[in-house]
């Protein structure tokens, strides 16, 4: 197992993406920043009102600056406090977390299926994929949401040059509809190719992605959320059930499960 | 001159008196990806039972003001598969290593503990007597003072080592339980499990964990477990006691043997900070500095009451 | 549509389901400096004995984990001061007025609501049985069914109005005391009082308060409030709960209705805002309101367990 | 009694008074403002770890702007986060609180007797004695400290007219010694006039301030300190014995005792 730091770091950059979500940067790390995509860290929050740390997925690494980024949306009282960090201030983490994304195989088309808070591990995949020399054209970026304001980093996305494909429940941008169901179209589209699919969002998302990855044969991982005391897989209160019985940790087992694999 | 940390519990001797709680750090292997069990001074393992157990479907754990209310449901490997797959980890750690046993008839912990007498790397047993006694009723075997003794007598049979006994807090009298537990041939009390609490969810109107009630830990029961220890402490019962409850800092831990603990295990506090038992070995060794004291041990019993 | 918040306990009728604890608003006096006592659905004073009693030395309390430690003494006027100086001003409060007992002897409680039978603007008297009883070498009233039993008993002999027996959290099965409460007479219950607690402070080596233990409240111990009153709700106890422990807000106080509590006390909140039953008192429509909910009491235990 | 107020007020400003003495001006406030030397108000901060809200004397109030001060030296956890308040932060207060200072009698001579954090109540005390036109030569405003940067805002004091005394154990400042001492001597000194002393400071300053008002028959008031659960007199959590037997609560029954009142 690699090795979990505990590091008090600095706010660097706090970016308000608007619609109640943020982009935190800090650093500079040191194991931390070793933190791979599907990898997540645990944030303290200097408050004991909020009794646990709360579990960020990687947006984004600068391996030079050895910068970490998060982004999050405003949703509870973990997270109304993680918004009111400003630069400057020190941050308490915890990481790397967890188990990545494992690598696509070269020949593969990569299918991105973010939705909604599930995005930022997404961004990180994609982002890494194509700064290791995969080719940005192989990459769909699916990323769904209710209407335009979900649907963040559009700039940033299109500048990786992947293929995007935004969907809003009520078509404000990109197509119409659910998510899933474009992805499935374009399955369907290019029947000759390997694809591998990789989401992250809501559970009804997750949950539809599975059942099109089994349906459609397609292999792939989906990166889970639950509460979590501990973050580091000794407390056993992260907990989904497997298809085959019995229950794994999302946080030392996962954050990442095979298609499959988990009964959703 | 560096302190000395070192205790000895029932013949067992630790080179500090900082453990990890049971259920709060698995059986060793994740921990030890954030520090090496080296510090600590002994490692209590999840709660073992005969047959494996999943555990209960998820919410398992709330945040509570000032703690946590979690219902695992004694998930765990079982005996057998702990014995073959955890064992060989555990036994490598240059550190102490206790064995949590929890059961839900007498012949279970018996039968548990006969099978860990034959592993010599374990050092001790602690019995989870806060579970639910099948055979009458459901009642727990930590509330009632018979059927903490019988429990321990039977274990006492079969485990050549030391036993702790590990006390609930729910009951009218802690010390009544305490006595038992060393009439029943205990060698030591391990004070308090978890407090039985709920929380609901008003919007819901669902409790927030699927076994309804569960167990509150951290800060919030830390006077609860200090009353108990200095309750078990100043009762007719002669055993070392382990405090447990809410301990988080070298003071808190310091409170525990100014009221009569020889050592402590950290629980709910791991989950915060993973590295709390190296944090609070550093903070003791400076705490007894400050005070010039030689020994740890010097501490034990010494709270000044009104 | 306004909500309906009225509640009937034991024949009393409350404008609205939400109290002050005993111990924590006085005699009413103070409070009614900060917001008009006519807000309350009820008033619990401050433990009345027979005698004056002036309380523990200082300090009396400590700040904990989530939560305080006291141990005040039961300082209080006495029956007869409190009938002659106090009762005059709690008469003219629109609100109902609940008087808190305690005693050393069965003895004192029967004298006390003798006393207080002849004073109709009582409502009710509550009986804070968490008190030692000198007869029986200081065992708590309340840890005991028979001793329970009979002190209401015996009370209600003399008390002609609603008797609330007010349990402590400090026993294996509460709900038995609950059953005792009930052959004993009582017609209501308050359930929890404070939780027994120690804090040691770990440079002096002192207790931080002068009566080395005392009663831990405030939010910490609201998840054991709860499951208490679950508890009861779902023994065969049939009396009606008023819970008690940590509320301090709509939300609190929801989850305790849901588990079953038909009012509920609000104590140690008031300490840190002072004005808690009027904030809860408006959340409580909102959030009838937003349930397009007609009355108060269709949330009482409707809890939806898994 | 008066009206007790719970007010969310903002923090105007906040000034580094050095050696780890702050002010904070907050407001506007409503009732509040009413707050007269020796009242107290209970501040709330704005982290659950600290539980209990923390009694500040007012150090002054400016009537128009209806702007408060307190003045506190960092100390524990609570002072700590008082310190961490800033100019715009919202603020959360209790008040006014207690029993203040009764008023001098035309003729007599004020002693205001400070020490330490003590200093706050008279300050306020002396600026309003001055305000309502009490003649400011007839107040002896002594103020002692260990040493030099314990005596905060000298200026300020200067500026009232009063005679001030400051007095440091170390003589850094001001005489040399301890300042009830100095005192005892001002008062041997005009053994003809009307004196009334007003003190606030550390317990053992207090207690000999008290013996001081006994043994040379000086009527006066004493104001204390006691941890303070609830501020309004509900909880009995802040007593201090009274000579005459019982208890007294400091938040309600005082904080301002007389002379001669509590076994101290
Ligand atoms: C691996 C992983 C990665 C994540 N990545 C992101 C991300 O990149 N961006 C993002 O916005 N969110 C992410 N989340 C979700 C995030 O951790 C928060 O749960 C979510 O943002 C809401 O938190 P909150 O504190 O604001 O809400 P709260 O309302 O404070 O919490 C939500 C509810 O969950 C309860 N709760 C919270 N934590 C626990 C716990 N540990 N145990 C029991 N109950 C708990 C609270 O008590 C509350 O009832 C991730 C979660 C996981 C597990
Ligand atoms: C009437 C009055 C006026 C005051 N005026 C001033 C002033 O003008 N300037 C100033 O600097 N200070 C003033 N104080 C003192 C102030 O309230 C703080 O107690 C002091 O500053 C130290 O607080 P802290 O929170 O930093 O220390 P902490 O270390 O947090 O508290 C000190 C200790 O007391 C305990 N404690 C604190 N509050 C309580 C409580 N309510 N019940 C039980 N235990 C408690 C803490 O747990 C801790 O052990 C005044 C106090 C009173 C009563
Ligand atoms: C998530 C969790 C799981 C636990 N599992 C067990 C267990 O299996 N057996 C046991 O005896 N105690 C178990 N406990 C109780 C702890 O060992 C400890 O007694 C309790 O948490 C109080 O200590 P703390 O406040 O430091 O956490 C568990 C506690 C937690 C929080
Ligand atoms: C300072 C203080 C004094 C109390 N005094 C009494 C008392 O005299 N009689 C009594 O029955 N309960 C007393 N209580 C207990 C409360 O009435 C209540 O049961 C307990 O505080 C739990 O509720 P809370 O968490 O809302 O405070 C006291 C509590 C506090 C904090
Ligand atoms: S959060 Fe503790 S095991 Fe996953
Ligand atoms: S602080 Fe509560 S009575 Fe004074």
């Amino acid at each position: 197992m690699s090795k979990i730091n505990s590091e008090e770091t600095v706010v660097i950059r706090r970016r308000d993406l608007h619609n109640d979500y943020y982009s935190l940067t800090f650093g500079p790390l040191k194991g931390i920043s070793r933190c791979r995509p599907g990898h997540f860290i645990h944030v303290k929050l200097p408050t004991s009102d909020i009794f646990f740390r709360r579990a960020m997925s990687v947006a984004s690494v600068n391996p030079e600056s050895r910068e970490l980024e998060i982004i999050f949306k405003v949703f509870g009282r973990g997270t109304t406090r993680l918004a009111r960090f400003r630069s400057g201030d020190p941050i308490d983490v915890l990481g790397p977390l967890g188990v990545g994304f494992s690598k696509p195989k070269k020949r593969e088309r990569v299918i991105c299926v973010a939705g909604g808070i599930g995005f930022p591990p997404l961004l990180y995949l994609a982002t890494s994929l194509v700064a290791a020399g995969f080719d940005p054209k192989q990459i769909e970026f699916f990323y769904g949401g209710r209407s335009a304001p979900d649907i963040i980093e559009r700039q940033r996305i299109r500048k990786l040059g992947v293929n995007f494909h935004p969907v809003t429940e009520d078509g404000s941008v990109g197509k119409k509809g659910l998510v899933t169901h474009h992805v499935a179209e374009l399955i369907e589209a290019r029947p000759d190719e390997k694809v591998r699919l990789y989401a992250c969002g809501p559970e009804g998302m997750l949950r539809s992605t599975n059942q099109l990855g089994l349906d459609m044969g397609v292999p792939g991982e989906l990166a889970l959320e639950a509460p979590m005391p501990c973050g580091i897989g000794v407390c056993l209160g992260c907990v989904v059930p497997l298809t085959k019985g019995g229950y794994a940790r999302v946080c030392y087992d996962g954050p990442v499960f095979q298609i499959g694999e988990v009964a959703l | 001159m560096t302190p000395d940390l070192s205790v000895t519990i029932a013949g067992v001797s630790f080179k500090n008196p900082i453990l990890t709680a049971s259920g709060c750090c698995g059986y060793g292997e994740e921990l030890a990806g954030v520090f090496s069990l080296s510090k600590l001074g002994g490692l209590v393992t999840k709660s073992i039972t005969r047959e494996v157990r999943q555990g209960h479907p998820p919410p398992r754990t709330a945040e509570t003001g000032g703690g946590m209310l979690n219902a695992i449901g004694l998930a765990n490997v079982g005996i057998e598969r702990f014995i073959e797959e955890k064992i060989p980890f555990l036994e490598k750690q240059k550190t102490n290593i206790i064995v949590n046993v929890a059961g839900s008839k007498i012949s279970e912990y018996v039968e548990i503990c006969a099978r860990l007498n034959d592993q010599p790397r374990v050092d001790m047993v602690e019995l989870n007597i806060s579970c639910p006694n099948v055979d009458v009723g459901g009642i727990e075997f930590g509330t009632q003072p018979t059927l903490t003794e019988d429990t321990i007598r039977r274990v006492r049979q079969v485990f050549k080592r030391p036993i702790i006994a590990k006390l609930a807090p729910n009951v009218t009298d802690i010390s009544a339980i305490a006595q038992a537990a060393e009439q029943g041939g205990a060698d030591a009390l391990a004070v308090i499990n978890s407090v039985v609490g709920m929380v609901v969810d008003p919007h819901t109107w669902r409790p927030r964990i699927t076994n309804n009630k569960g167990g509150l830990t951290g800060p919030a029961i830390k006077p609860i477990a200090l009353a108990a220890v200095d309750r078990v402490y100043n009762s007719p019962c002669n055993l070392p006691i382990i405090g447990i409850g809410g301990i988080a800092t070298v003071d808190d831990m310091v409170e525990f043997l100014l009221c009569g603990a020889t050592a402590v295990q950290i629980g709910t506090a791991l989950f915060v900070e993973p590295d709390t038992p190296v944090k609070i070995e550093a903070g003791l060794k400076k705490y007894l500095r400050g005070k010039k004291m030689a020994s740890v041990r010097d501490l034990v019993g010494k709270v000044r009451k009104y």
